[in-house]
């Protein structure tokens, strides 16, 4: 039975949980008139598993599996926070070839990740071709990952101290196939994608991130850089072994989606420049730091390591009372920040760019709700 | 957990096992990724791992078009409501595979202090086949497929898997 | 130098501390001790100098909460660490007006610590479920409770 | 006494009516017999990606989708005087009957240029300054 007369306007609809676009279990509520969205407010907390609270009542060795469920896109990034941190509570200073063997696997899975995600992302505009294109680049990056670290997503591969196995010819010898081809496969992207005209009407202008917008929220990852702003933890605040490489941060100029996508994309060539330099000037010597104490028990004291994922700067803050276990540990993950902003630039957008909106915002829901 | 689906009207006998075969060969999964696992579960539809070979490719974003549900990642219990509410919007006959130790038992997160997670897919929906692995590599979620396959056509379809040699 | 302009717009609010830190050991270029009222008032003066809000969060130690709030720069390496002691049961200021990127952070606290934060434009949980009635990272959280 | 011979010829359109009908019909009849059935409290409720929806969808709605509804009527009725055209045409040389339809669905489909010029098609996005 139709109550006449209703004169209320707004359509309320869940962007539920389940919905091909939220890369996972977000929902965003969204009041809408007509096509255009008057409140998008994000419910998060579908992924919530706590992690914090596991570490809590595990030591320090226990955690680290933890460490690459948290964003499993770019696990080893976690894994390098997490124990760069702790080295620095127990004062263990990592060797040189174990450091650039870190360097190299990280970026290796910013690749990785990068890859996972401009598929879903043009998955998400409607284009089906390009994540098999990404995925195919991916499974042979895979091949490489597997065949050192033994698994194909939840890396847990770093240890306190070093890296337990050593690269050999043959990771090597692919390591240097992969990046050749992966250098001809950005041709495919620019023609296939950058240059499609449907995908440019949809991202050009869409989605202004200004920089003062940036402060205010405390963006971080692709989604400063797009905006323009430098920032970039490899470079800002020089960890492990990136002051021994020179690589250019990709920075966009209006902040729209296109910009952040660009920087992705050209981020994924710099990671390509680091792992050569790496693979060049890899030098020998032990892969683990002499006296690592087996049962890992820092003195009283706080630390925060920031390190920089393909989403944001990831930073592992540890409270340590002179305990097994940790007293308290902060996982400041990119994710949270980066979609804080979304309640600001969804007001009056319509919800064909409110998708384009979310996904440029390269979110990871476990990540976002740990 | 008491399955959710009864028998039809008319019993149809041998043009049932027809049926089933049909089913089986033509299984469509709901876009229903949770954590960690959904990854997996794309790759295994992408190129490489192709679940297209076994007819389960077309994952369907609406319950209403799917009839197998593959849980592929951690239940939290704010995500337990909306996973019972899917389940019953699928039009039977549905299967569910529980992909991951997550949607087995919790997985890594079920501790006696955990809060936050249901330990297990099968305490609020039925669960026909279980994956394990955290995550599974794509093949494991590939033998799952062809285990849902085994179990509505009740004929073995991993036997010329199995007895190939070398 | 970006640590000297901090210290200079900080002074005029007379906190409990503000001293170099040790960033091989801990990671922070600048350490301050401050009580949650004068938050509000720290926070503008880091937003005046162009930092932003890193995270905040709390740690409980069991008698009383300390509420540690970071802050970073895009153009300089110069990381600062607050922290507000704050006795159980009291409300510490929202800074959600001068960052609102707080905004999230704090529903994030109060979801897992039970901390309110007063002038908060809606202060109700964000991870949990709405009907939970227990903060999981209290360290006198009994989980069997929660698991009923 | 015969059927009168209009009443008969009316006969064939009642067959074709009953075989339409049963033509949509069947299959909904036939999967309500041999399918499986499925039982569960919020089987028959409205799906929305897992969630209860909130408020309903009867509310005023922007008057774009009705321009929207106008341009599909517009084509449906030119689709409906195609129907005659199978007994009209066909009989002469077939070259010049193709021609006449061409004009005739092409002066239908100036509406739909009409409608194009004047922007319906085109959602504008808002300025939003950041």
């Amino acid at each position: 039975m139709i109550e006449l007369g209703i004169e209320e306007k707004t359509y309320t609809l869940n962007l539920g949980p389940q919905h091909p676009s939220t890369h996972g279990v977000l929902r965003v509520l969204l009041e809408m008139e007509g096509e255009y969205i008057t409140k998008a407010e994000p419910v998060i907390g579908y992924g919530h598993r706590g992690h914090e609270h596991m570490a809590e009542n595990r030591n320090y060795h226990q955690f680290l599996p933890n460490m690459a469920r948290v964003d499993y896109l770019h696990a080893l990034a976690y894994n390098q926070g997490y124990c760069m941190a702790v080295e620095k509570l127990l004062g263990i200073t990592v060797p040189e070839r174990a450091e650039y063997l870190r360097v190299i696997l990280s970026e290796f899975n910013r690749i990785s990740s990068h890859l996972v995600w401009i598929g879903a992302y043009l998955l998400d505009l409607g284009a089906f071709t390009p994540i098999l294109y990404c995925f195919d680049d991916r499974e042979n990056l895979l091949d490489l990952l597997d065949r050192i670290t033994g698994s194909r997503l939840t890396y847990c591969f770093y240890r306190f101290g070093g890296v337990p196995l050593d690269l050999d010819d043959e990771f090597i010898a692919g390591a240097r196939a992969f990046i050749k081809r992966l250098r001809t496969r950005f041709k495919d992207y620019n023609n296939l994608v950058t240059k499609n005209v449907i995908f440019i009407n949809r991202t050009k202008g869409v989605g202004l991130i200004s920089q003062e917008q940036c402060l205010k929220y405390g963006l971080t990852g692709p989604m400063v850089r797009g905006s323009g702003i430098p920032y970039d933890i490899r470079k800002s605040e020089p960890y492990s072994a990136y002051p021994a490489f020179d690589f250019e941060i990709p920075i966009g100029d209006k902040g729209d989606i296109m910009d952040r996508y660009l920087v992705r994309l050209r981020e994924m060539e710099q990671s390509l420049r680091i792992i050569e330099q790496a693979l060049d000037k890899l030098p020998n010597g032990p892969i683990m730091a002499e006296k690592v104490p087996k049962r890992v028990k820092p003195a009283e004291g706080e630390v925060y390591q920031a390190v920089e994922t393909a989403r944001g700067e990831f930073g592992c803050y540890i409270v340590s009372q002179g305990d097994v276990k940790p007293y308290r540990i902060k996982l400041r993950v990119p994710s949270f920040g980066n979609l804080s902003i979304l309640p600001e630039l969804a007001v009056d957008t319509l919800v064909a760019d409110l998708v384009a909106i979310l996904g440029s915002v390269d979110v990871v829901i476990p990540e976002i709700d740990r | 957990m008491e399955t959710k689906t009864g028998d039809p009207l008319i019993k149809l006998g041998r043009l049932e096992k027809y049926l089933n075969l049909a089913r089986a060969n033509s299984l469509w999964p709901l876009t229903f990724g949770l954590a960690c696992c959904a990854i997996e579960m794309m790759s295994a539809g992408m190129a490489r791992f192709d679940m297209d070979r076994f007819g389960a490719g077309v994952f369907r974003p609406s319950p209403r078009q799917c009839d197998l549900m593959i849980v592929a990642g951690t239940i939290s219990k704010k995500m337990g409501p909306a996973v019972i509410r899917l389940y019953e919007q699928m039009a039977a006959p549905k299967w569910v595979i529980a992909m991951g130790n997550c949607a087995i038992s919790g997985g890594p997160f079920y501790y006696p202090g955990q809060y936050a997670i249901i330990p297990g897919a099968d305490l609020i929906i039925p669960v026909d086949v279980y994956i394990p692995g955290c995550p599974p590599r794509p093949e494991a979620l590939l033998e799952g497929i062809l285990q849902v396959e085994e179990k509505i056509t009740k004929r073995g379809r991993l036997r010329k898997f199995r007895d190939v040699k070398g | 130098m970006l640590k000297d302009k901090l210290k200079k717009a900080l002074a005029p609010l007379d906190l409990a501390q503000v001293a170099d830190g040790d960033y091989a050991k801990t990671g922070y270029h600048l350490e301050v001790a401050a009580r949650p009222e004068q938050m509000p008032a720290v926070a503008q003066a880091m937003l005046s100098q162009g930092c932003f809000l890193e995270s905040l969060t709390a740690v409980d130690l069991r008698e009383s909460f300390t509420l540690v709030y970071h802050f970073a720069n895009f153009h300089e390496l110069c990381r600062t660490v607050v922290h507000a002691s704050l006795a159980k049961g009291a409300e510490a200021p929202t800074i959600s007006q001068i960052y609102p990127g707080a905004d999230w952070y704090e529903r994030e606290v109060y979801d897992l610590f039970g901390i309110r934060f007063a002038g908060h434009p809606n202060l109700k949980r964000i991870l949990l479920p709405e009907d939970a009635d227990f903060h999981p990272l209290l360290k006198d959280f009994a989980a069997e409770a929660a698991n009923d | 006494m015969g059927i009168p011979q209009a009443l008969s010829d009316f006969s064939f359109v009642l067959v074709y009516l009953v075989a339409a009908g049963l033509f949509a019909l069947g299959p909904i009849i036939l999967a309500h017999l041999i399918a499986p059935r499925s039982y569960g409290a919020s089987r028959d409720a409205i799906y929305e990606c897992g969630m209860p929806i909130i408020g309903s969808a009867w509310i005023q709605v922007a008057v774009v989708y009705y321009l929207f509804a106008l341009l599909f009527l517009a084509f449906d009725v030119d689709v409906l005087f195609l129907f005659p055209v199978l007994l009209a045409y066909g009989k002469g040389y077939a070259w010049l009957d193709f021609i006449e339809l061409i004009i005739f669905v092409g002066i239908l489909s100036l509406i739909l240029v009409y409608a194009w010029c004047r922007g319906v098609f085109n959602w504008k996005r808002k300025q939003v300054t950041p």
